[in-house]
This record gives structure tokens, sequence and C-alpha cells, in this order.
């Protein structure tokens, strides 16, 4: 039989004016179970939490009702307190007479009566209380960074200088990921490159941190401080420690008209490469579907080339396995392609705009390449049809975004400050050249934006035109689009030598399926989405699994590294400790009793039901069996309410409990 | 037909393709006919098939002693068949290890049961082979539902009437529960106690608990098969309950009980864009 | 696409609630192949129905000059049926005698079309043409064009492809009920 | 096979070549046409323009008479007559409220099943490549310059025919008969027909970019699939070299001419000889 | 609040403890008033209320049941309540031809913010329960006679 001590609080006058706690406390006395019961003027005061401290010791009370406030309000204080005199803080259980009920009811008899059955209920579930101790989870110090773009190689830099190691992960042959390829960055025009590539040859040399690139995570086990993250490292063909980077095999490889990535076709590459000069790790890939040795078997003059003989064509993937206490995603984005055939997973292309069609219709990150010192024109922009320097550009903005009948809803939102760099770019470059910009609305919050984007309208003199294009058509050369001006009330036309599509910002692919494996949500556009928008961002319901970057939502550079620097930070938050104790007021499954048809499994919010095998003990397999995993769990109760045999239960809110609160009540 | 049967059923014992055939026997040409296990392929001709099959054999797939037999043949119908797609979802039976035997069906009993009159499934669609020759008639959801909508027509306090008198004869055997093939926990959960959920008494306020629990633990599963109701020895209309439910279902989510193997089963399943008129 | 009431408040309702969701990008005026003709272009007119000024509207030209080629509608990135509001506002310029002078001529011509359906149940051409220049004529509406199409007429002719007399249904009664039926209720304002 | 047909007032009209066209290469192809008994004007844009429930009531009592004489499915060589048959079964399906109020409207009870099908979808039908076969000469000579206009593909919600930005759909049965279409920028732009003879003057212009366009991308034809698109860039021609004083000259073909001609059928068996521009 | 004076509603509300237990605390810290009918069982998510829940309420003599959590969207579980949502829906289609008087259940979202919506949705359902008098119908059923 329980040993309960209730502690009746009058909180001053709040409660006692409406509560007579006296009648409480003297009815609470002669419940099953209660040892003593008695009220005084502040529970949670000092004094309060000593006389309850001095009735666990007198009467070797095992557990405790405190009659107060809200739960939310002192729960705490009271599991402390009497922790302090040797009871299990789950048995402390806590009747709110206070907001709900003093407060609230002012007719004394009737206050006292609620407050009464509060007590009945709170003393009925403290009789059933089992003494838990918290979760305590040893935690892996490691952590994998998904993706070695800026937010990626900030968050790996960040956790390794405090010390911790750091497994980076980038899914092409060089981390840099597209700010490597961007020209220069608003608001400050200052070159991206010479911003970017200093930390990305930080980040491959720094001692704490380990470069997976031309990988990509294979599958994820295990839960918050113990992760298992089998990563595939892709068949680069190269040996990375024998290759010194010297350049002979890519300079002597007769394969040379591959469209390269990394200038995003407007350039070519051998078929044995590195994406830019300054790719980090400075080694070559080879490409296995140009690669004529690969394809046809001849060749292999790289090879023959390689002082270092790092050239190996019998490369396969490999797969590694890292364990790691915490993951960073930060996979980026990739642009829409206005390309997309109807309804391709709800999402429609701009037929109306002729990209791909026009050879003079590009998308932005083209156009960066094109304004890029080290892009396929050295800077110059000349447009891809025959080279020459347009004399006339129409800029487009929302391309996909803000076009829910395309299948894009939302505003991409950095689209807006880097046409405005781009009209500015150009007239910088081109100084006859028109620069214009069609747009819906000039989206420029941020520190010095909107200045940035007067100028390119006041000094660059970029023309700005309120208003969709609605299409786009190909004449003698010229690319004839079809807009409007709202402003001007007129729809005009514009004979233009190229035309830039500022296509929205995607999620990069396949994205889903890593939050799949990590247990993270993402919303209908493929998002990761947040715990919390705005109390987590970087936080995701996957415990210790973190967002930054693009891959949460569109954002510019700024934004990104702020992200990924909190990101760090809430790893490190969690490096903090050498065990994560979590709140043990979690579900639990009678395996004996299971049916195993894992409804459970489909209603876990937290995939924290496992599959699992009950064996005897000699091993022999007796039956399949839910089994939730303790690191996981939560303790939403969303299992025990969809199990047709109740053979889960919930610590702290069990059905024995519940039906005793009810029954306290009949 | 029937040779069509026992021809398929000899030769998936012969091949060895399944340990044991389930269909329907019968002891004498007027005798009931009952479920019948043949595991040799000489044994095929005891097989029949007649408009007196009416018991769901789907339910012995989960038995412990037919599963410990190896991979099974079940003979079944259009309404039957759906339970399969329930089980598998459920993880109760690996698909590949059943094999579906369909007959067409055109209704059971003489005069045919009501759901026979109601049926849309005369042909099996998702038997791994399909045995008779009829098309399907598509049958509008009112139709299927015409007896619960007469029912529901009466006023509330003459439903909780009906329901009070015909509880009351429930004896608690639980024949509902043995005969449904979807009810396969190894402990029921009348069967629990501490703490018990449902007063196991056969007194109105247990039955109230276990009827309402039943029908409820069928929600969004059960198949309309409404052997739980044929089998009842005091003759309690069971399948009121479990078809207001699969209205529900229907009418909310569009979704049927399975139906289709693609969908995620019903509870266990959520969209931001359910219905949720009654939540103030 | 539901049937829009005929007239009255409700089509008010219902025009302002087709062009809830346009944000005035534009789309629709910059692929209009009429914009150059027109006194307000497509978006305007939306954006007048949304701030509730519907007859300032209706009593455009440009709704007249609208040829119903759906690329408006095609291209809506809101997917408002742009081309099915200026419809409308046809219909509510006719039923409130909003009608420009200008674009009566249009008016005469599409009532005339309806006419001929109404009584032959298919659209004779001779008489129709006929009809409407006459009406054009005596509303003393650019008389020229009459003149015009009549040197046309001979040059179908010669081609066959001039019926003096058009086709007729069987059932014109039914036919008379049908418009009947599909009248315009009296204007409710 | 046999298909129902809804020639509309047009094709029974001054468009009486389109009909001769159409009939004369679909039955070289053994497609029979079974007429829509005692058809009704489809109301084209007066309708939907004055009176929208007129728009919806017109097409309904056709597609109450094609269900009646049990067509599952019904040709409109004319894209304003199934462009209104399609608005009209897309404004009925899943509208039980309307599909009852138009059956007492029309007098007939109408669900809006059957489908509808444009001059192009019909040869998709009878095959692409079945038709290459029947061909018993290549249309190698032709440049065409294929002229969707705009109801053939717009709006895409009712039609679902094509891609109506890029459609490729003339292209590539011309080319599969040997034409080689040439790229050219107003494939999908509206030349105003519908305004011809109410508001002349503006639809000149609209016609007279058409024909220049084609003709500056090397095209010698265009071709139509559509009876106002040809009234407006065939007949008026002569107007449009009047107004702007450059005579394009440029023969307009409906896409059974040139399908016709390949299957080896004489120019006046195909109504050419009816058109104002010819060779 | 005194017709059909004499009876004092018994009302079962089971809350989730993070929206709808912190809208009633919110209408304590403001003082909204409100009959004293009501006794709430905390729960962590609507997600864990099952039927049983409801039917057990009822047995142990409640008049009336009240069902709140979280506002779709904002469940701190991320999705309990859905998954509540739906067995709701279905639950009462159940209730309803069981004849059980569907104007005793009441489900409700009330956020941590709506003290407000806490009080009145209290008071409503207390005057309604008030006006439909003792859930005799159940209590004949669990005192096993007709």
């Amino acid at each position: 039989m329980a040993r309960i001590g209730v502690f009746v609080c009058w909180c001053g006058e709040n409660i006692a004016r409406h509560v007579d706690v006296e009648a409480v406390a003297s009815g609470a006395a002669t419940l099953p179970g209660v040892r003593t019961a008695l009220s005084y003027k502040y529970m949670c005061s000092e004094p309060g939490q000593a006389l309850i401290r001095r009735k666990i010791a007198e009467e070797g009370l095992d557990a405790v009702v405190v009659s107060a406030c809200s739960p939310h309000m002192h729960l705490r204080t009271f599991r402390r307190a009497a922790e302090g005199a040797g009871v299990n803080p789950y048995r402390v259980e806590m009747a709110n007479i206070r907001e709900h009920c003093s407060w609230v009811h002012h007719d004394r008899g009737e206050a006292t009566a609620k407050a009464a059955d509060l007590v009945r209920m709170a003393v009925a579930k403290a009789r059933l209380d089992r003494p838990l101790e918290p979760i305590c989870v040893p935690v892996a110090r490691r952590v994998m960074v998904v993706g070695g773009g800026v937010a990626g190689i900030q968050a790996a830099l960040d956790v390794a200088d405090a010390g911790h190691q750091v497994v980076l992960l980038e899914r092409e042959p060089s981390i840099g990921g597209k700010m490597a390829g961007l020209s220069e960055t608003f608001p400050t025009l200052d070159c991206s490159q010479c911003i970017l590539t200093p930390r990305m040859v930080e980040a491959a040399q720094h001692p704490n941190i380990t470069l997976h690139t031309y990988s990509e995570v294979e599958a994820v086990e295990g839960f918050v401080g113990n992760f298992r993250v089998t990563v595939r490292k892709r068949a680069r063909y190269i040996d990375v420690d024998r290759c010194t980077g010297c350049g002979q095999c890519w300079n002597s490889c007769p394969s040379k008209k591959n469209p390269s990535e990394f200038d995003y076709r407007l350039g070519q590459r051998t078929a044995i490469y590195i994406p830019f000069p300054q790719a980090v790790p400075a080694r070559p890939v080879i490409d296995k579907d140009a690669c004529i040795k690969l394809t046809k078997g001849k060749c292999g003059l790289c090879a023959k080339r390689c002082e270092a003989q790092a050239v190996k064509f019998d490369d396969e993937d490999r797969l590694v396995v890292e364990e790691v206490g915490a993951v960073v995603v930060a996979t980026g984005y990739r642009l829409y392609d206005p390309r997309t055939p109807a309804a391709a997973d709800g999402i429609s292309g701009y037929g109306e705009y002729g990209y791909g069609k026009y050879a003079d219709v590009i998308d932005s990150l083209q156009f960066e390449r094109l304004a890029s010192a080290s892009g396929p024109t050295a800077g110059e922009i000349r447009r891809p049809s025959d080279g020459a320097v347009p004399k006339s550009i129409v800029f487009v903005s929302c391309v996909g975004s803000r076009d829910p009948a395309k299948g894009l809803s939302y505003c991409s939102k950095v689209c807006c400050m880097y046409n405005a760099k781009h009209a500015m770019l150009y007239r910088h470059k081109v100084h006859d050249g028109a620069a214009h910009v069609f747009y819906m609305d000039v989206r420029a919050g941020g520190k010095n934006y909107d200045e940035f984007v007067r100028r390119a309208i006041e000094q660059d003199g970029a023309r700005y035109h309120r208003g969709r294009v609605s299409k786009i058509t190909e004449r003698e050369g010229k690319l004839i689009v079809r807009g409007v001006d709202t402003l001007a009330g007129e729809a005009i036309t514009v004979e233009a030598d190229m035309v830039v599509l500022a296509a929205a910002i995607r999620p990069a692919e396949g994205v889903e399926r890593l939050a799949q494996k990590l247990g993270v949500g993402y919303d209908a556009f493929g998002f990761l989405s947040e715990s919390h928008p705005k109390l987590r961002p970087v936080e995701t319901n996957a415990a210790g699994v973190f967002v930054c970057g693009a891959c949460q939502g569109p954002k510019d550079i700024p934004e990104s590294v702020a992200q990924a620097s909190a990101a760090a930070a809430k790893v490190l938050a969690l490096f903090s400790r050498d065990e994560l104790s979590r709140d043990p007021e979690i579900a639990s499954v009678n395996e004996l009793t299971c049916a195993a048809c894992f409804a459970c499994e489909r209603s876990c919010p937290y995939g924290a039901v496992e599959r699992a095998e009950l064996r005897n003990g000699r091993g022999e397999f007796l039956k399949r069996t839910a089994r939730i995993n303790p690191g996981l769990c939560m303790g939403c109760g969303t299992c025990v309410a969809v199990c047709p045999s109740k053979s889960v239960d919930l610590d702290g809110y069990s059905e024995t409990q519940v039906y005793a609160m009810l029954k306290s009540l009949t | 037909m029937i040779e069509a049967l026992r021809e398929l059923a000899r030769r998936l014992l012969a091949e060895e393709r399944v340990r044991v055939v389930i269909g329907y026997g019968q002891s004498s040409p007027q005798g009931p006919v009952h479920p019948l296990f043949i595991t040799r392929a000489e044994d095929a001709e005891q097989l029949v098939w007649n408009r007196q099959c009416f018991s769901n054999l789907t339910a012995y797939l989960t038995r412990k002693d037919v599963r410990a037999l190896g991979p099974a043949a079940v003979v079944v119908k259009g309404c039957d068949e759906r339970t399969i797609t329930v089980l598998e979802k459920e993880a109760q039976l690996e698909r590949e290890r059943v094999f579906v035997v369909g007959m067409v069906c055109e209704g059971m009993g003489d005069p045919g049961l009501p759901k026979c009159q109601v049926c849309d499934r005369h042909r099996p669609r998702l038997a791994d082979e399909t045995l008779g020759e009829a098309v399907d008639r598509e049958v509008p959801a009112l139709e299927r539902y015409a007896a619960l909508e007469a029912f529901l027509a009466r006023p509330a306090e003459q439903r909780m009437a009906y329901w009070q008198e015909e509880l009351a004869r429930c004896v608690k055997c639980y024949a509902c529960r043995q005969v449904c093939p979807l009810c396969y926990c190894e402990r029921c959960i009348v069967d629990k106690n501490r703490p018990a959920v449902i007063d196991t008494s056969a007194t109105l306020k247990g039955n109230f608990a276990w009827h309402i629990t039943r029908a409820f633990h069928l929600a969004g599963r059960c198949v309309a098969c409404g052997e739980c109701a044929r089998v009842c020895p005091v003759g309690i209309d069971l399948t009121l309950l479990n078809q207001s439910l699969a209205r529900a279902a229907e009418e909310a989510y569009g979704f049927r009980a399975g139906e289709d193997p693609r969908v995620e089963p019903l509870v266990g399943s959520w969209s931001p864009q359910d219905r949720e008129d009654f939540i103030r | 696409m539901e049937i829009l009431p005929t007239s009255g408040k409700a089509l008010d309702a219902e025009v302002e609630r087709a062009v809830a969701a346009c944000y005035q990008c534009g789309k629709c005026s910059a692929g209009c192949p009429m914009a150059e003709a027109m006194d307000l272009l497509p978006n305007r007119l939306l954006r007048l129905v949304q701030l509730g000024r519907i007859d300032k509207a209706a009593a455009a030209e440009a709704p007249w000059l609208c040829v119903s080629c759906q690329t408006c509608t095609t291209r809506c990135p809101q997917s408002v049926d742009c081309a099915a509001v200026l419809d409308a506002l046809r219909q509510i310029a006719v039923g409130r005698g909003l009608v420009p002078r200008r674009q009566q001529r249009t008016l005469l011509f599409q009532q005339a079309f309806l006419e001929s359906i109404r009584r032959y149940g298919r659209v004779h051409e001779v008489e129709l043409i006929g009809r409407f220049k006459t009406r054009a004529l005596l509303g003393d509406l650019n008389v020229p064009l009459f003149f015009k199409d009549a040197l046309l007429a001979p040059r179908l002719y010669r081609r066959g492809k001039l019926h003096l007399t058009g086709e007729t249904v069987r059932d014109r009664d039914l036919v008379a009920r049908i418009f009947a039926r599909c009248r315009a209720e009296p204007e409710t304002t | 096979m046999e298909i129902g047909y809804y020639p509309g007032c047009a094709l029974h009209g001054s468009s009486n070549d389109y009909e001769t066209s159409v009939r004369a290469c679909l039955s070289a192809l053994d497609v029979g046409l079974k007429e829509l008994d005692d058809w009704l004007c489809c109301g084209a844009s007066a309708a939907h323009s004055l009176n929208h429930k007129l728009s919806v009531a017109l097409p309904a009592r056709n597609l109450a008479l094609a269900e009646r004489d049990g067509m599952a499915e019904l040709l409109a060589p004319c894209p304003m007559c199934s462009g209104a048959l399609l608005r009209a079964k897309a404004a009925l399906h899943g509208d039980a409220r309307l599909r009852e109020e138009m059956g007492e409207i029309i007098e007939l009870p109408v669900a809006g099943s059957a489908e509808v099908l444009n001059l192009v979808q019909i040869f998709e039908r009878a095959g692409i490549e079945r038709i290459r076969e029947r061909a018993v000469r290549t249309l190698e000579d032709y440049r065409p310059a294929c002229y969707y206009g705009c109801l053939l593909t717009r709006p895409p919600q009712t039609t679902r025919f094509d891609d109506c930005e890029q459609p490729r759909s003339m292209e590539s049965l011309l080319s599969a008969l040997g034409a080689e279409p040439v790229d050219w920028a107003f494939r999908t732009e509206c030349c105003g027909a519908g305004m011809t003879v109410a508001r002349e003057e503006t639809v000149l212009e609209l016609a007279h970019r058409i024909l220049s366009d084609a003709a500056a991308r090397g095209a010698n034809c265009l071709v139509v699939a559509c009876p106002m698109c040809h009234v407006n860039l065939d007949m008026k021609q002569a107007d449009v070299a009047r107004r702007f004083a450059v005579n394009h000259q440029m023969i307009v073909y409906y896409l059974s001419d040139l399908v016709g001609l390949a299957l080896g059928l004489s120019p006046e068996a195909l109504g050419v000889d009816r058109h104002f521009v010819v060779r | 609040m005194s017709q059909n004076n004499g009876f004092d509603p018994k009302i079962i509300a089971y809350v989730c403890n993070w929206c709808t237990y912190l809208g009633a605390d919110l209408a304590g810290t403001n003082r909204l008033e409100y009959p004293a009918s009501v006794r709430i069982i905390r729960l962590p998510c609507t997600g864990r209320i099952d039927f049983h829940l409801i039917v057990k309420a009822f047995e142990s003599g409640a008049d009336a049941v009240l069902v709140s959590g979280c506002h779709p969207g904002d469940c701190h579980y991320t999705a309990g309540n859905f998954h509540a949502r739906r067995r709701w829906t279905l639950f009462r289609a159940l209730l309803d031809v069981l004849g059980i008087e569907m104007d005793r259940i009441h489900f409700t979202w009330i956020s941590a913010a709506e003290g407000r919506k806490w009080q009145e949705v209290v008071t409503e359902i207390t005057e309604k329960t008030k006006a439909l008098g003792p859930y005799r119908a159940y209590r004949r059923i669990c005192e096993g006679g007709a």
C-alpha cells in the first residue's frame, strides 16, 4: 500500500479565498493510501518545500501529491524537493486547484468540492505511479554534416574548431556547392570564390574533419547520440591518396566535349576532370559514361601519363560506416527546371518561355557562370548561341516561384536580389547594353538590400517593368519577349539578345529519400521541416538531426551561414554532455501479448517502434512483436490508443492510472 | 467450375507450390458446407463449390496450426478477398506465401444474403487465379448502405432502445470474434485485466463495451463479409455497426477496406486536409 | 468550371469570388493578342472587379475586344479563369445597358448570331450577316462594312461556299424552349 | 471504325470545303462518320459572351443526343465546337445538380459521357503508322507552318490535348508523311477569327503577323485544323494584302488536305480548289 | 445558471498537456470564471485519447465528455491530433448508429493562448448538458437493466 502525503497550498489568498483548503486537506486525509494531509500558506516557498521534505522523512512517504497550482508552474520544483528527501520524482503528482479552480470558480462551495475531486484524482494517480529513472544514452561526440556547400562547410568548421570530430559528406567530386560557382555576391559585390575557397581549403585540412566527397548517405540506423550512418563512396577511378593533382591526366584526355556540370552545360570538360580549378580535394574523377577506356576499353592515356599511378579503372563503389552522435543536413538547393514536362509530381514547366528550345534563354545560375571570371567566357557576357555580346538582356523574375498553377506557390526569396545584381554586373560589363527586369514585387528585406536594388535602378539604369512575361519567341536571332508593365498599364514587347530566367529554388534532388532515412519531415515541396518555425528553427523532430541552409527553405548566403552556425551550436550543446538524460515517461510494449499488427509503428510520429522477434532463453524464436526504442520515444501515447489488444502502455499516464482517476470520481 | 477448382488444387499440391489448400467441403450432398483443409493432391475432389460456401476462409490463414503447414492456397469469394489485403498490410501474412484462388460468385444462400444483393465484387480482382466468368455490377454506395440508411432514419432514442434490447440478448459467446478473419490478436482485449478495459460479465454494460470495441477495432478494416452477424447464435445484426464505420470511412476518406493494396491502412495514416466539421 | 448565374448581384458576387485569387502579375495582359486595342487591360478589369467596381469594368470597351482565345486563362499563375470573367462582364454590361456605343456592333453581331440559332437551331450565315449589317446600318455604325462584305459574298458564292438558305433543325420549338429557359432573369440591382 | 460526327454550322456553311476534305480523307482511311442526328449549333462565342447558361445548354443538348444514339466518341473538326462541347462536359462532370437542371432545359437526360475528339486526335486514333503505310506519295515538297491557333489546345484543363505551349502533334503527323514542318513563333497565337466579321480591322493585323512569320521561316504553306482560322487566313488574305501592301500568297491547307494528298486524293476531291489562295 | 436546478452535470474533459491544458491555465491566470462542472484528465496528447476513454467516462457516470487538444499543425508531437481526428470521425459514426446522444460528446481544438475559448466551451457545454439532464440512458445500460 502506498504511503502518500497530500500537501494543500493556500497560495496566500489565491487559493484560500475561494477554496476551503483545510476542508480539502482533512478530506484528503481519509483517502486510501494517504498517510498525512496538511495545508500551508506557500508550498513552493523554501519553508513549504522543507515541510514536504520533513513529512516525507517523518511519515516514510513514498509518494507525494501537491495540491496547488499548474504542474507547468511547479511540478519540477516539487519533484526536486521530494527527490531531495528520497522520493522518486516520478511519484510526485499535482492537483491544479488554482488555475483550474480557485481562480475560475468563485462559489466557495463549488470550488471546494471541485478541489476535493482534483485531489482525489491526483491521489488515485499517485497511488499507481511507478518509480522511474531518467533514460540515459551515451553520446558519440562526432557529427556528420551532409552537404559541403557554404552552410555545410560553416557548420563543419564551427564544430571542428570546438574540438569535436566532423564527418563532412559531399555528393559532388568537390566541396563548395552552389556558391563556388557564383560570380559576385550581393549586396557587397565581393567575389564569391574569394570568400569561399579559403574556407574550403580550411575544411579539407582541418585535423578534426574527415572529408567524403563523391559520396552519399546509403542508410541510417540508431538514434540521437548513437547514429550508424552507412556512406556510399562512389567509384572515382582515382586513388586519391596517390594522386598529386598534377593535371597530366586531364590535360591528356582525348574525350573533351562533355558538358560541364559546374558550368551548367555552358562549358565543356574532359572525361577525367576536376570540376573547377579550385576544387577541393584537387583530385580528379573519371566520368565513366564519357571515358573511352571505360566505355570502349581503348585509350587509357591518363593512366599512362600518371606518374603517381593513381588511375584505377577497376575502381568500385565502397560502403563505409560512420558512427556519429548527431547529423546536420545541409543539402542545399537546385533550380527549378522550366522544361519540366507537364505535371511531373504536380509541377509543370514554362513551355511559353522556350527554355531548352532557344539557346539564349538561360537560367540565373548559368548567368552566374557567364559573369564569373572562372567561367566558360572568362567573365565576359557572351550569349551561348553565337558567342556575341548581348546588347539587351531581359531578366525574368518568379519563374516557377509564386506560381501555384505550375505547382510552386512559395517565393524563392533571393531572386529579387540577384536579378538586381545581374542587371548591375551586365551594365558594368556592357555599358551600352539594356537590362530589363520583369518583376511582380521587389522583395529586398535585409541590411543594405533595398539600397542595392535602388542602385541597380538609379545608378546602373536597369529598367524595371512591373509585370510577368507571358511569352518568349525567337525571330531572326532576336528573342521577342512579350510582357506587361502594369504600372504603365501597357503590354510591352522587348526585343532581347538574351533572356535570363530566375528559376525557383527547389530542394536538392533526392532530399526526400535522405529525409526518410533520417526520420525528418518535409513539406509538399520537399523542404525539410524544422521542429518549431520560431523557437526551434534548426532542430527537427528527429532528435539529434539538425538542418541548415536552403534545404529547409530558400535562403541567401548570410542566412544559410547564420543557420549553419546555429546548427553547430545545437550540436555542441548536445556534445557538452557525456550522456543524454530524457524524461522516462514513455511507452513500452507487453511483448507477450502483442499481436504484431504494427498499428503502433504506422502511427508513431518518431519512428520509435521497431519490428522485433521475441526469443526464449535458448534464443529460439517465439513470436514477432513491436518494440519501442526508448531513445526515440517522446511519450505522446498515440501507440497506446491504436493498439487493439492494449499491449502498449505509457508510464506516467498508464491505463490503470486513467481508469483509477475516473473511478475516484464515482 | 468445381472441376477447374479441383484441378487447380491438385496442381498446386502436386507441384508443391503450396502445402495446404483451404477450401469448402461437404460431408454429404445435403450436409452442411464446412471448411476443408487438403494436404494431398488426391483429396482434391472432396472440394465443393455451391451457394452454401458462406464462411470467409481467410480467417484460417493466421491460425498458428495452419501457418505451421507451410505455404497455403485459399479459396475466396469477391467479398472475402479484401481480407487478404488487410492482413498483408497488418503484417499478418506474406502475400507471396499465399496462393489466392478467386471464385466468381453469384451470391450465397437462397435467396442470396443481404450482402449479396448489393455485392459489387462478383468477380475477385486480387486473386492469383480466378475461376468462372461474370461481370461486376457497380453498386452505388447508397445502395450498399441502404439497410444502414433505413436504420438511421429512426430517432436516436429508438436506436438506443433497439440496441439495449438487442445487446441484452448477447451471451458473450464471442462467436463473432472467433469467426472474424481480422480478430487475430493472441490476447483479445476483453481478456486483459489490470486494468480490465471491458466488463467481461454478460451484463448490458459489458455487452455495450464489448460490441463497441469489437466494431471499432474493425474501423477501416472490416471487409463486410458479414460472418459475425451470420454466426451470432442470438441473431444480433452486427453488420449495422460495421457498416456505420465502413460508410464513414468511404464518405470521409473515400476509403474501402482491402480495396487497394497500395493504400495505407485508414487508422494510422492521416492527411492535414482530413475533415473536422464536428470539431469546434 | 461552374455555371454562373446569368445576372444580378448574385453574378457580381460570383465574379468577385472568381477574381479573388488575382495578384495582379499582369500575365493575362502580357499575353493578350488584343491588348493593344484595349482601353483597359485585362488585369485592370480584374482589379476593378476586386475593388467592387464591377460596373466600371463592365462599361469598358475591352471585354468586347476579347477574342476568347483563352490565353489569359491558360497562363494565369493563380488559375483565375480570366476569359470567363470577361464573358461575365459582357453579360453584366448587356444586363445593365453599359455596352459602350463603339462596341454595339459586336453586341449586335452576337445577338444576331444567337437570334439565328434561336430561329433555326443553326446559323444561317447570309441571313446573319444581312441582319447584322442592316441593324448596324440602322444604328448607323460603321456603314462602309456593309458594302465590304457584300463584295465578298459573290466570291464565296462562286466557290459554292455561300448557301442563300441555311439548314434548320427539325424541332424548332424545342430550340425556342431551350432559349426561353436560359433567358437571363431580370436584373435585381 | 465508325465514329460520331458533329460538323457544326461552319462546316455546313462557308467552310464546307473543310467538311469535304475531312470526309474524303477519313473515308480513305476507312473511318466512317455517323453524323449526329438533328444537332444544334454549339452557340460559339456568342453564347458564352452573352448567356452563360445557354453556352452550356446548347452543347449539352448535342452531348445528350450523342448519348441517346450510343455514340461513345464524337468528332468535332471545328475547335470552337469541340471547345464548347468540352467546356459543357467539364461543367456537367461531377455536378449532379447541373446535370439535372440541364436535363430539364434540353429535355433529354445528359451525363456528358461522350468523348469529344478534334481532327488531330482522329488521325492519332487511326494510327500515324497506318496512315504512313496507306500513303501513296510523300509530302517532301511541303514545308508547312503548323498553326494550332487558340482553341485546339486551350484551355488545357478542358482540352487535355498536346502541350498547349509547345504542341507537336501536327508536326509529328506531317513529318511522318514526309513533310518538313518549319519551326515558327505563332503556332499557338490567336488570329482573332472570333472577331472577323464584327471587328475586321483589328483582326487583319493579327492575320498579317502570322502570315509574315510563317513566310519568314521559309514555310511554303500554312496548315490549320480550324474553319475560322482558315477563313481568316485564307479568305482574308486578299484584304491583308490590300491593307499591308504585301501579297503573301500563302496557301492555307486544312490538316486533312495534306493527309488526303499523301493518301493520293486529288485536290478537287479534298475541296482544295475551293480555297481562295491556290497554287 | 439554474435552469434544471438541483442537477450539476458531471463532465469529463480529456485534454492534451501542451495546448488545451495550458489554455485552461491561461483562463485561470486571466480569472475567467466558468462553471465548476468539468474534471480535467491531463494526457500528453490527443493522440493518446482512444474511444475506451470516452466509453469509460460514460460508464463512470459522466453526463458529457469533452475531448480537446492542439489545433491541427500545432501538435507538440507533430501528428498526434491528426491521428486522433481520424479516429474520432469514425467513432462518431459508430456512436451515432448506437443512438448515443451526440450532443454529450464534444471535440474542440483549444490552444495555449485560447483561455477565452476554454471558458466559452466549458460554459456552453455545461448549459447544454444541464438542458439535456442526466444521461439516464447510459445509466440504465450500466445498471444492466432496461
